[in-house]
């Protein structure tokens, strides 16, 4: 057994161990700092799979931001945990322990008996990317070969925050989301949120660019964004945005907006919709790119600062 | 053992975990934590099968990639639904059956959000 | 050249892995919460500076190295801000262990 | 050299494991967040040492991204977990 060999089984089971852990600890708010724990190792996973694309997502959404989503909802039931201790019976337990086993199971024989030679789409995609000018095959199949995908994927998103918003109460409707952080302006935490966020942004400006050549693109650039956006909002240096503000909203439709008109125009002057013109390829793919990673920055943060909870006028 | 094997089988036990989970966990909170891992062990069976697909060129088939991408940005954004509704259902109804204790208002908890 | 590249990094790299083993042992064994932070900037500082530190040398190009002292840097000033904030706590509540 | 960086990627690996003990041990609120800071920064030196072994450079990107959401999360974490201490004056 080669070290490499053994170094994936630790790391798998560590995994393992987690996620157990965190199905079984009796604490909310534990279970939601082991996911945390669970997002990164699974982060390195991707990276030992060679899919570092993935990795950067998994890292920065997966388990970065929706783990701290599921931070801060456990943080605020934590006190209401006490009256929901119901527990199913042991019967239902064992027979979801057998389907959850079985199920497993089945899961486990699929990888081994997996076809050989494996199906792959990936010569295709590498032989054709060409006709974009982008050497990520990644966002070739994100923004050119599935265009549709990720554009209704934006849509998603957009319907997302509708839902959350619509869940204000009749006096924060519009308002803004959150609570109002108040913090000391000369404090530790002001200085980390004045220091930090110039140099994310590069950060993030650096990985939509670098996402057309090597991993990287407008979903990891646009969740980076949230996280300095979000640290600015919780140092109290800078307030959440009331909801109806139409700046925001504008910011917020101009991912799928861009996409939906690139798309029209293919229709109207090229052979099909989201047909890009071959000399215009790339330049038409990085516009998209920009205004979606100002819109899935908007939307990241806005998602996590949940619904609106203070008038606009307060 | 390769790679493929020692994380495809990691990924259909996490799989396996998510759902007993998701089965058995009475809070709304708990089920979709382990909801979320049930996804992530979903999007590690993809990336197995894209990992057995690689190409030259490319250490992973590009397809299952650019999948699981969307599906984290969709699952990240369902989660945040999920977690928006609970909160609201905690809010409404929490309060009525928890008489002796304070209502939950929206300003009780100066960090929380 | 390539030898003293490859000494440097054997070195810093142990040295790294070394502290971070400290940190975490401090951090399970020591008694309180303060004294627990200290044994944890340890492995947060040190150990992944150490790291960085080492793998300088096999870093490819000027860029790469810059991302490798930008991360370091980064985690130094979460440290930093988040043991302040810890502290002031522990403090402010007495121990809470 | 390969070697080398491989059994120093397991070992931080298992002192990771180690820290995870931490978390599951608690006892305060204080100990995870400290535990939780602790793996953030392990993975970190993970991913970089995981990059240089496997020759993807590309893997110091997922770790300058790992820095910043750490940095982000570490402030969430201590923001949301300390707000049950009712802290008064860093919250």
């Amino acid at each position: 057994m080669s070290i490499a060999t053994l170094f994936e089984i630790v790391l798998a089971a560590v995994v393992l161990g987690l996620a157990i852990w965190t199905i079984t600890v009796s604490e909310t708010y534990s279970a939601a700092v082991g996911f945390v724990a669970y997002g990164l190792l699974v982060a390195l996973i991707w990276v030992r799979l060679d899919a570092v694309d993935v990795a950067m997502t998994e890292a920065a959404i997966g388990g970065g931001l929706g783990g701290i989503v599921l931070l801060g909802a456990a943080a605020r039931l934590r006190e209401s945990e006490a009256m929901t201790a119901e527990r199913p019976g042991r019967v239902v337990r064992l027979c979801a322990a057998a389907l959850s086993a079985s199920i497993a199971m089945v899961l486990a024989v699929a990888v081994l008996i997996l076809p050989d030679p494996a199906p792959t789409l990936a010569p295709t995609v590498i032989s054709n990317a060409g006709a974009t000018g982008l050497a990520n095959p990644v966002t070739n199949v994100l923004m050119a070969f599935r265009a549709m995908d990720t554009m209704l994927e934006k849509v998603v998103l957009m319907l997302a925050i509708v839902g959350v918003w619509s869940l204000a109460s009749d006096q924060a409707w519009g308002g803004r989301p959150g609570p109002r952080h108040e913090a000391d302006p000369n404090g530790v935490l002001a200085f980390l949120a004045r220091l930090t966020p110039p140099a994310g942004i590069v950060i993030g400006i650096y990985l939509l660019w670098t996402g057309a050549d090597h991993p990287g693109g407008a979903f990891q650039g646009g969740a980076v964004l949230a996280s300095m956006w979000l640290l600015v909002i919780m140092a109290g240096l800078a307030d959440t945005p009331p909801v109806s503000s139409r700046s925001l909203r504008l910011i917020l439709v101009a991912g799928p907006g861009v996409f939906l008109v690139v798309g029209l125009g293919g229709l109207c002057f090229g052979p099909a919709f989201l047909a890009y013109p071959v000399a215009f390829a790339k330049p038409l793919i990085l516009g998209i790119e920009v205004a979606m990673t100002l819109t899935i920055a908007a939307t990241l943060a806005l998602l996590l600062a949940g619904a609106p909870e203070r008038s606009a006028t307060r | 053992m390769s790679a493929v094997t020692v994380f495809g089988l990691c990924a259909a036990a996490a799989v396996g975990v998510g759902l007993y989970g998701l089965i058995t966990n009475p809070q709304p909170l708990r089920k979709i934590i382990a909801f979320n891992l049930l996804g992530s062990g979903v999007f590690l069976l993809f990336g197995i099968i894209g990992r057995r697909g690689a190409a030259a060129g490319s250490g992973n088939d590009p397809v299952p990639q650019a999948l699981v991408i969307t599906g984290v940005v969709v699952a990240f954004s369902a989660t945040a639904l999920a977690i928006a509704l609970t909160l609201r259902l905690f809010e409404t109804a929490g309060s009525m059956t928890l008489r002796s204790r304070a209502p939950t208002g929206p300003n009780s908890d100066p960090s929380a959000g | 050249m390539s030898i003293a590249r490859d000494i440097m990094t054997i070195v810093g790299v142990s040295a790294g892995v070394f502290f971070f083993l400290a940190g975490t042992i401090g951090l399970l064994r020591f008694p309180d919460t303060l004294t627990r932070l200290h044994a944890l900037t340890k492995a947060d500082n040190l150990g992944l500076g150490l790291v960085v530190l080492g793998l300088l040398p096999q870093a490819g190009s000027v860029r790469d190295g810059l991302k490798l002292i930008s991360i370091w840097m980064f985690a130094l000033l979460a440290g930093a801000t988040v043991s302040q904030l810890i502290a002031r706590t522990a403090r402010q509540r007495g121990p809470f262990t | 050299m390969t070697e080398f960086l491989t059994g120093a990627v397991g070992l931080i690996l298992a002192i990771l494991a180690l820290g995870l003990v931490s978390i599951l041990r608690g006892p305060g609120d204080a100990d995870r967040m400290m535990a939780a800071q602790l793996i953030g920064t392990a993975g970190i030196a993970v991913l970089l040492l995981l990059g240089a072994v496997t020759g993807v450079p590309t893997a110091v990107d997922v770790a300058l991204i790992l820095a910043l959401l750490a940095t982000f999360a570490s402030i969430a974490f201590v923001k949301k977990g300390l707000s049950r201490l009712d802290t008064d004056g860093p919250g």
